[in-house]
C-alpha cells in the first residue's frame, strides 16, 4: 500500500535504483528475534524500576524464581503436563475444525443451518463446557482435554469458514475439467488457499488453548502451569506466575521460529515477493 | 446512619458466609448503632476480594492469616481481626467404610484449594506423624474447584473430599459425615485451641487513622455474631441469602456457631504462630516464602488491649 | 442412445442461458443456440467479443449447470476432457511442471515431458511459479497442460492470444500434431480469422449477445493445401458470405 | 471441491439440466435459523431426559429461571453491563489489532522484530493481565476493558497479518499508477481484500472478548454476567449459570443474524456464486 | 536538466534487470536496453513473448525498482499516468462504473462518461462485477478506466489481444482520439505487427530475452494514409529490414 515510489515525483531528474542483493538466510531472523527479545527485557526492566511494585518484578527476579523452579523439577513436570495438554487439544481442535469449517464455508445450506449452533459453541464460557465435560465424564485427562478442544473447535470452524467462502472458483472448475482425485483437489487445490486461514486459526488457537488449558487445570486438574500459576495466585506471587508463564512463552516462540516460521516461508515461497 | 458517619468498604463473596453477617449488620443497623456505614461490594470469588484489597480499593476484606502473614513479610501493612475459626474437614459418606485415615490410602480424595491448602496441609502432617501415610502420594489426590468437588462426592466419584466449612455443612445434610477436622489435625499437632482461621483485613495504615471505624467496624461484626448464635429467627430471615433451607440451614448455622471466635486474642495469637511453624515445615518456602516466623503483627494488635 | 462405438458428434442445443447479475440485472448470454462437431472434428467458434463464447464451453465443460436445454459429447475412447481457459488459470503455488504433471492422470504423471517443454520454449521455466512468468508462457504452460494428457475431446478459449506471430504459428503446428496423433474432437473459439481458416474443419459463426448461430462455414480445402494465396482465398469467400459480421 | 457434475458421466446420455431461481430473500435465513434452534431445543431435552443431571438441566427449567432472572430485572442489569465491557473492549480491539495486523503483514522488517512481543502477548495468560491491570490502574471499568483488549489485540493482529500477507500485489500496483489517494487506497482496495479476516478476527473475536470479560467480571467487578455465573457456580446452579449463558448467545445471535449476516452478504455480492 | 516546458523525451537506459525466481533460477530480463520516445510520440514496442517488454513497463511505471540504470519520464503538463496492464486488473469487488470513477482524479470523479460507455459498448455493464464480464469486456473496461484519466503519458500492454477485429478497429480509432486530443506521450506492447504500424510513430522492436533493442523501424508516413494497401507495404518494408525476428 506504500506508494512512495508512485511516479507522482514532481522533478522531472533521472531515477536511479541500483539492484538490491536479497541475503534471508536463517541468521537474519534469529538475530532480528534476539534483539527483540533483548528490546524486551530492557523495556521491562525500566519500567519495573520506575513503578517498583511486588505486582511487577523485574526480569532478573523472575529469572531467578524460573532458575529455582527448574533446578527444583517442577516447572520441567508441570511444563511437560501442559504441553501434552495443548498439544493434544490442539490436534483435536484443528482436524476437527477445519474439515467443519471447510464444509461450511462451501455448503451454503448446511452453513444457515448450522450456523445458530455454532454462534452458540462459539460463545459458550469455558466454565461451562470445562464443568459440564468434567460432571459428566470424571474428573479425567480426556475430560479436560476434549472440553479444551470443545472450546477452541467453533473458533477454527469460523476462520477455516470464511476461508473456504473466499476459495477462488476458477481452481476448482480446472480441478473438476482435469478430473483431479479428492486427494489432489485436496492437497494441491484446497490446502494451499486456505493455509492464511489456517496459520491464523493456527497462531491464535494454540494461544487460546493454552489459556483454556489453564483453567482447565484450574478446576480439576493436579498438575500443570495452571494448577501451578493458580498456587502462586493464591500467595499472590507474581515473580512465580511470570516465570511459568514465561517459561510456556520461550517454549512456544522457540516452535515458531524454528519450526512454523521455516516451514510458512517455504509454503509461501510462491507469492510475489513486493519489490 | 448519619450522613458524616465513616464509610466503610467491606468486600465479600456474596454468596460467601461473610455476607451472612454483613447482612445481619446491614438489617439490623448494627453499623449505625456504632457510628459507621458499612458499604458492602460484592465480588464472584475470593481472589477478587484479595486483588481489589491490593489495589487498594476496599477497606476490609476476609481473608486468611497465613495469607496475611506472607504479605506481611512481602511488606504490605495488612492486619488481621478474627472473623471465625471454623475450617474445613474431609467428609466421607455415611455409609463408607472410611473409618479413619488409615482407610484413606488408595481411595480418590478430592481436595479444594489446591496443595498449599492450610487444611490440606495439617491433615497431612497428622496422618505423617501418627500414621506415616504420605497421603499425598498414598491417596489418589483430585484438586479442583470447591463446588465441582462437592458435586462429585455427591455423586460417588470421589471418595473423600476436603473442602471449606460450609460445603463440609451441606455435604453433612446431605447424607456425609466429617472423617476429620482440620482443626481436630491443629489441635492434634499442638495448637491449644480453635484458631481463627478467617479474619477481617484491612491495612495498618487505614486502622491507624481511622481508629474509631474500625473498632466500632469489629464491635458491630461482635453485635451480628451475638445475635446469630442466639437467634434461629435471625437464621430463617437469612435463608434467602445463606441459599439453604431446612436441615441444610441447621446444620450450617450449628457449623457457624461453632466457629465464631471466642478466645483472647493473644491465645489465639500463640497458637497460629506455632501453627506456622508447623506449616513452614510442612508446606515450605512454597507456602510461607522466606519467613519462618508469622509475621509479628498479624493479628490487630489493638485488640489485646 | 448411440450404439457403443458409434461415433456420435458433439451436440449443443441450447435453448437460453440466462446469468442474473448481483446487482439485479439479467443479461441472457445464449438463446437457440445448436450446432453440431463430428467426432475426430476440428471446429471454431467465431464471434464478437462478449457474444457468448466462454458461456457454451463452460457449459459443455460441465461447469454452469443453470441453463435450458441440453448437450452432448461426443463419444470416444478415454473421454478425457481437457481445456485451455481463457486465461491460464494455473495454480500459483505450484511450478510449471508441476502444474502440468497434475493435470495428467495417475499413470501418466511420470511421463517424459521434455519434447513439450522443448517446443513450447518452457524448458528453462520448468521450475518457475505462475507468477515470475509472463503472461504469453502462462499460457504456454496452460497449453502444454491440455497437450500433456492426450485428451478425447479438447476445449481451448483463444489460446493463442499475448502470442508472438512466430511463436503462435509454431503451436498452432503443435495443436495440429496433437489433434492429429489420436481421435481427438477439438472445439476452439478465436477473434482471428486467418487462424479458424488454417485450423478448421468448420467454422461456427456465431451473432452477438444473445448468442446463436449466424451461419456454418465448412472449410473444404484439405489442410495441407492452406498456404497464404489459398488461405487469403479462403479470407475473401468467408467475408463474402458473413460480409455484415466478421 | 464437489465433482459431481464433472465430466465424467460414462453414459452419453444427454445432460438436461433446467434453470433454478434463486429466490434468497430473508425468509429462507430465518426460517432456517427457526429450524435450526428448534432442533437444538429437541436434542438438548431428550439428551436431558436421558441422562438426568443436576449438571444439565432441561430447556424447559432454564426457561424458567431465564424468566425469573428477567422479571427481577437482575438479568437485563448484569446483561447490560456486560455488553457494554464487550462492546468497548471489542471496539478497541479490532480497531488497534488490525491497524498493527496489517502493518506488520506488510513490512517483513518490523515483523520479524515485533513477531516475538507479539507471541508473548498472545500467550501471556488472561489471568496475569487482568490482575496486574487491577492492580496497576485500580479496579475501574477502564482497567477491566483495557485488560481484555490487551488479551485480545494479539488474536486480531495475527489473523489480520495473515490478510496483509495474503494481499494480491497487483491491486495495490494498479492503485499506485492511478495514484490513489491514501483513503481511497484503504477504503477500495485494502478493506475489501481483508474483509474475510476481519470477519473471521470478527467473530472468534467477540466470542473471545466475553470470555475474557467473564474472567474479568469474576476477578474484580460486582455486576455483569460473569460475576452472576460465577455466584451461581458456587452454589453449582447449572440452571441460571445456562440462562445467563444463552441470554448472551441469544443476543449474539440476533446480532448475527439481523446485522453481520445481511451486510456480510452485501459486501460479498461480488464473488462469483458457484452455480 | 532541461529548461521547463521543453519538450523532454521518455528516456530509458536500463543496463541490466534480473530476476531470482523462488527456486534459485536466475533470469536475466533486460540488458542494456535503451530507446527514447519523443514527447507526444506514439512508440511501439515489439518483440517475442517473454523477452522483457512487460517487465519494461512495470519499470517505467515505478513499479519495480530493482534493476541497474535509469529511465526519465517525458516532462509534461499534468504528468498524469495511466496504464492499461495485460491483464485487465478490475478491482473484483466493485463494479465497472465504479472501477473506471475511482481512477479519475477527485476532480474528474462526476465526469460523464456515456459517450465512453458507448464506444466501448460497456452501456449495459456499467453495475456489473467484473467476474460478471468476459474477458474481452473487462479488457475494454480497463482501456476505459485509462481513457478517462486524460493521462499526459500512457502506458499498454497488448491492449486489444482477445477481442474481435471489428471491436479491436474500433478501439484503436478511440485510441488515436484520446491520444491526439491531447499532448500525450504513448508507449504501447503488442504483438500485432499491422496494429503497431497503423498506430505508431516508431515501432522499438525487442531480441529475446534478456531483451535490448535489435532496431528502430520509423513509420514515415502520416496516419491518414495507412490504408490497406499502403500498410502492406509498410509490412513488406518491415519483414525486409528485420527479415529474422518477426
Ligand atoms: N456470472 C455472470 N453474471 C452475469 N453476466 C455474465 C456472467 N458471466 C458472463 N456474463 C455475461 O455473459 C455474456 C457472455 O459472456 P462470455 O464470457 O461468454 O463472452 P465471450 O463470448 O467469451 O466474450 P469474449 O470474447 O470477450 O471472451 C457477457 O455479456 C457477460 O457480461
Ligand atoms: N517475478 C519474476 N521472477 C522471475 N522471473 C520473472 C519474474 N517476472 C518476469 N520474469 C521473467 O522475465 C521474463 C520477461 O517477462 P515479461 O513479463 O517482461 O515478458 P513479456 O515480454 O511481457 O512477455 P509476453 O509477451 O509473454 O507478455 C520472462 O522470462 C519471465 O519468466
Ligand atoms: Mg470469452
Ligand atoms: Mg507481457
Amino acid at each position: 500500500m506504500t506508494a512512495e515510489f508512485g511516479p507522482d515525483n514532481a522533478r522531472p531528474s533521472p531515477r536511479r535504483a541500483r539492484m538490491v542483493s536479497r541475503g534471508s538466510g536463517v541468521a537474519l531472523p534469529a538475530a532480528s528475534a534476539a534483539a527483540s527479545l533483548l528490546a524486551l527485557c530492557l523495556l521491562w526492566g525500566l519500567a519495573a524500576g520506575m513503578w517498583p511494585s511486588r505486582a511487577f518484578p523485574p526480569p532478573l527476579e523472575v529469572w531467578r524464581v524460573l532458575l529455582k523452579e527448574a533446578a527444583s523439577g517442577d516447572l520441567g513436570f508441570h511444563l511437560a503436563m501442559t504441553l501434552w495438554r495443548v498439544a493434544a487439544a490442539y490436534v483435536v481442535a484443528m482436524v476437527v475444525g477445519s474439515v467443519l469449517g471447510v464444509l461450511l464455508g462451501m455448503h451454503r445450506r448446511a452453513d444457515s443451518f448450522f450456523n445458530p449452533w455454532l454462534v452458540l459453541f462459539l460463545n459458550l464460557p469455558a466454565l461451562v463446557v470445562i464443568v459440564l465435560a468434567y460432571i459428566w465424564f470424571g474428573l479425567t485427562e480426556a475430560a479436560a482435554i476434549g472440553a479444551v478442544a470443545v472450546n477452541k473447535i467453533p473458533n477454527v470452524v469460523v476462520t477455516m469458514r470464511e476461508g473456504a467462502r473466499a476459495l477462488e472458483p476458477r481452481y476448482a472448475e480446472m480441478a473438476t475439467v482435469y478430473r483431479l482425485g479428492p486427494l489432489d483437489q485436496i492437497r494441491h487445490v484446497l490446502v494451499p488457499q486456505l493455509q492464511p486461514y489456517f496459520a491464523a486459526a493456527s497462531r491464535s488457537g494454540i494461544a487460546l488453548i493454552w489459556k483454556i488449558v489453564l483453567v482447565v487445570e484450574l478446576l480439576g486438574r493436579s498438575s500443570g502451569v495452571g494448577f501451578q500459576i493458580y498456587l502462586y495466585f493464591q500467595i499472590f506471587d507474581v515473580a512465580a506466575i511470570l516465570a511459568y508463564t514465561l517459561a510456556f512463552v520461550a517454549i512456544m516462540l522457540a516452535i515458531e521460529l524454528l519450526l512454523v516460521q521455516p516451514l510458512e516461508r517455504h509454503a509461501t515461497r510462491w507469492r510475489r515477493r513486493s519489490a | 446512619a448519619s450522613p458524616s458517619a465513616p464509610k466503610i468498604r467491606v468486600g465479600v463473596l456474596k454468596f460467601g458466609t461473610v455476607n451472612w453477617e454483613l447482612d445481619t449488620i446491614k438489617h439490623n443497623k448494627f453499623d449505625a448503632a456504632n457510628g459507621i456505614e458499612v458499604e458492602v461490594v460484592y465480588f464472584a470469588g475470593e481472589d477478587a476480594t484479595n486483588v481489589a484489597m491490593l489495589a487498594g480499593d476496599l477497606d476490609v476484606i476476609v481473608s486468611d492469616w497465613l495469607w496475611v502473614s506472607r504479605q506481611r513479610s512481602e511488606g504490605e501493612d495488612l492486619t488481621l481481626a478474627p472473623y471465625s475459626t471454623a475450617v474445613g474437614a474431609i467428609m466421607v459418606k455415611n455409609v463408607s467404610p472410611i473409618r479413619g485415615i488409615p482407610d484413606l490410602v488408595g481411595k480418590k480424595i478430592g481436595v479444594a484449594g489446591g496443595s498449599l491448602d492450610k487444611s490440606w496441609l495439617l491433615i497431612q502432617g497428622l496422618a505423617r506423624r501418627d500414621h506415616g501415610i504420605d497421603l499425598g502420594k498414598e491417596g489418589d489426590v483430585v484438586f479442583g474447584a470447591p463446588p465441582l468437588l462437592s458435586e462429585k462426592a455427591l455423586s460417588g466419584e470421589l471418595d473423600a473430599v476436603l473442602n471449606f466449612w460450609h460445603f463440609c455443612a451441606r455435604l453433612e445434610a446431605n447424607g456425609f459425615r466429617r472423617l476429620i477436622g482440620a482443626d481436630d489435625a491443629a489441635k492434634a499437632l499442638g495448637a491449644s485451641g480453635p484458631v481463627s482461621a478467617l479474619g477481617y483485613v484491612f491495612r495498618e495504615k487505614w486502622a491507624d487513622e481511622n481508629p474509631d471505624a474500625a473498632m466500632s467496624f469489629v464491635k458491630a461484626s461482635a453485635q451480628a455474631k451475638k445475635l446469630l448464635d442466639e437467634s434461629d429467627a435471625e437464621w430463617r430471615r437469612l435463608a434467602p441469602v445463606v441459599r439453604a433451607e431446612g436441615g441444610e440451614l441447621e446444620v450450617l448455622r450449628d457449623r457457624y456457631r461453632e466457629g465464631i471466635p471466642k478466645r483472647p486474642l493473644a491465645e489465639e495469637e500463640r497458637d497460629a504462630a506455632k501453627l506456622y511453624e508447623i506449616l513452614a515445615e510442612l508446606g515450605g518456602e512454597k507456602l510461607v516464602g522466606e519467613a519462618r516466623q508469622m509475621a509479628p503483627g498479624t493479628f490487630w494488635a489493638a485488640l489485646k488491649t | 442412445m448411440q450404439p457403443a462405438g458409434a461415433a456420435a458428434p458433439l451436440k449443443v442445443d441450447i435453448d437460453e442461458k440466462t446469468f442474473r447479475s448481483a446487482e439485479g440485472v439479467t443479461i441472457v448470454a445464449l438463446r437457440g443456440l445448436s450446432f453440431e462437431v463430428r467426432q475426430g472434428e476440428f471446429a471454431c467458434l467465431l464471434g464478437p467479443s462478449g457474444c457468448g463464447k466462454t458461456t457454451t464451453l463452460r457449459i459443455l465443460l460441465g461447469l454452469d449447470r443453470q441453463f435450458s436445454g441440453s448437450y452432448q459429447l461426443p463419444e470416444g475412447g478415454s473421454k478425457r476432457i481437457a481445456a485451455v481457459f481463457q486465461e491460464p488459470v494455473l495454480l500459483p503455488w505450484r511450478t510449471v511442471e508441476q502444474n502440468i504433471r497434475l493435470a495428467l492422470p495417475p499413470r501418466l504423471r511420470d511421463k517424459d515431458l521434455d519434447w513439450l517443454f522443448d517446443i513450447l520454449g518452457l524448458s528453462a521455466m520448468r521450475s518457475l511459479y505462475p507468477s515470475e512468468l509472463s503472461l504469453g508462457l502462462a499460457r504456454r504452460a496452460a497449453l502444454a497442460r491440455a497437450f500433456a494428457t492426450e485428451p478425447a475431446i479438447l476445449f481451448l478459449d483463444e489460446p493463442f492470444a499475448s502470442l508472438d506471430e512466430r511463436t503462435a504459428d509454431k503451436l498452432r503446428r503443435l495443436l495440429m500434431t496433437v489433434w492429429a496423433a489420436r481421435p481427438t474432437t477439438a472445439l476452439m473459439v478465436t477473434h482471428n480469422l486467418r487462424e479458424a481458416l488454417l485450423l478448421a474443419d468448420r467454422i461456427v459463426v456465431l451473432s452477438p449477445r444473445p448468442a446463436h448461430v449466424l451461419g456454418i462455414f465448412d472449410v473444404g480445402l484439405p489442410r495441407h493445401l492452406r498456404e497464404a494465396p489459398s488461405l487469403d482465398h479462403l479470407v475473401s469467400e468467408f467475408h463474402k458470405r458473413f460480409s455484415d459480421t466478421v
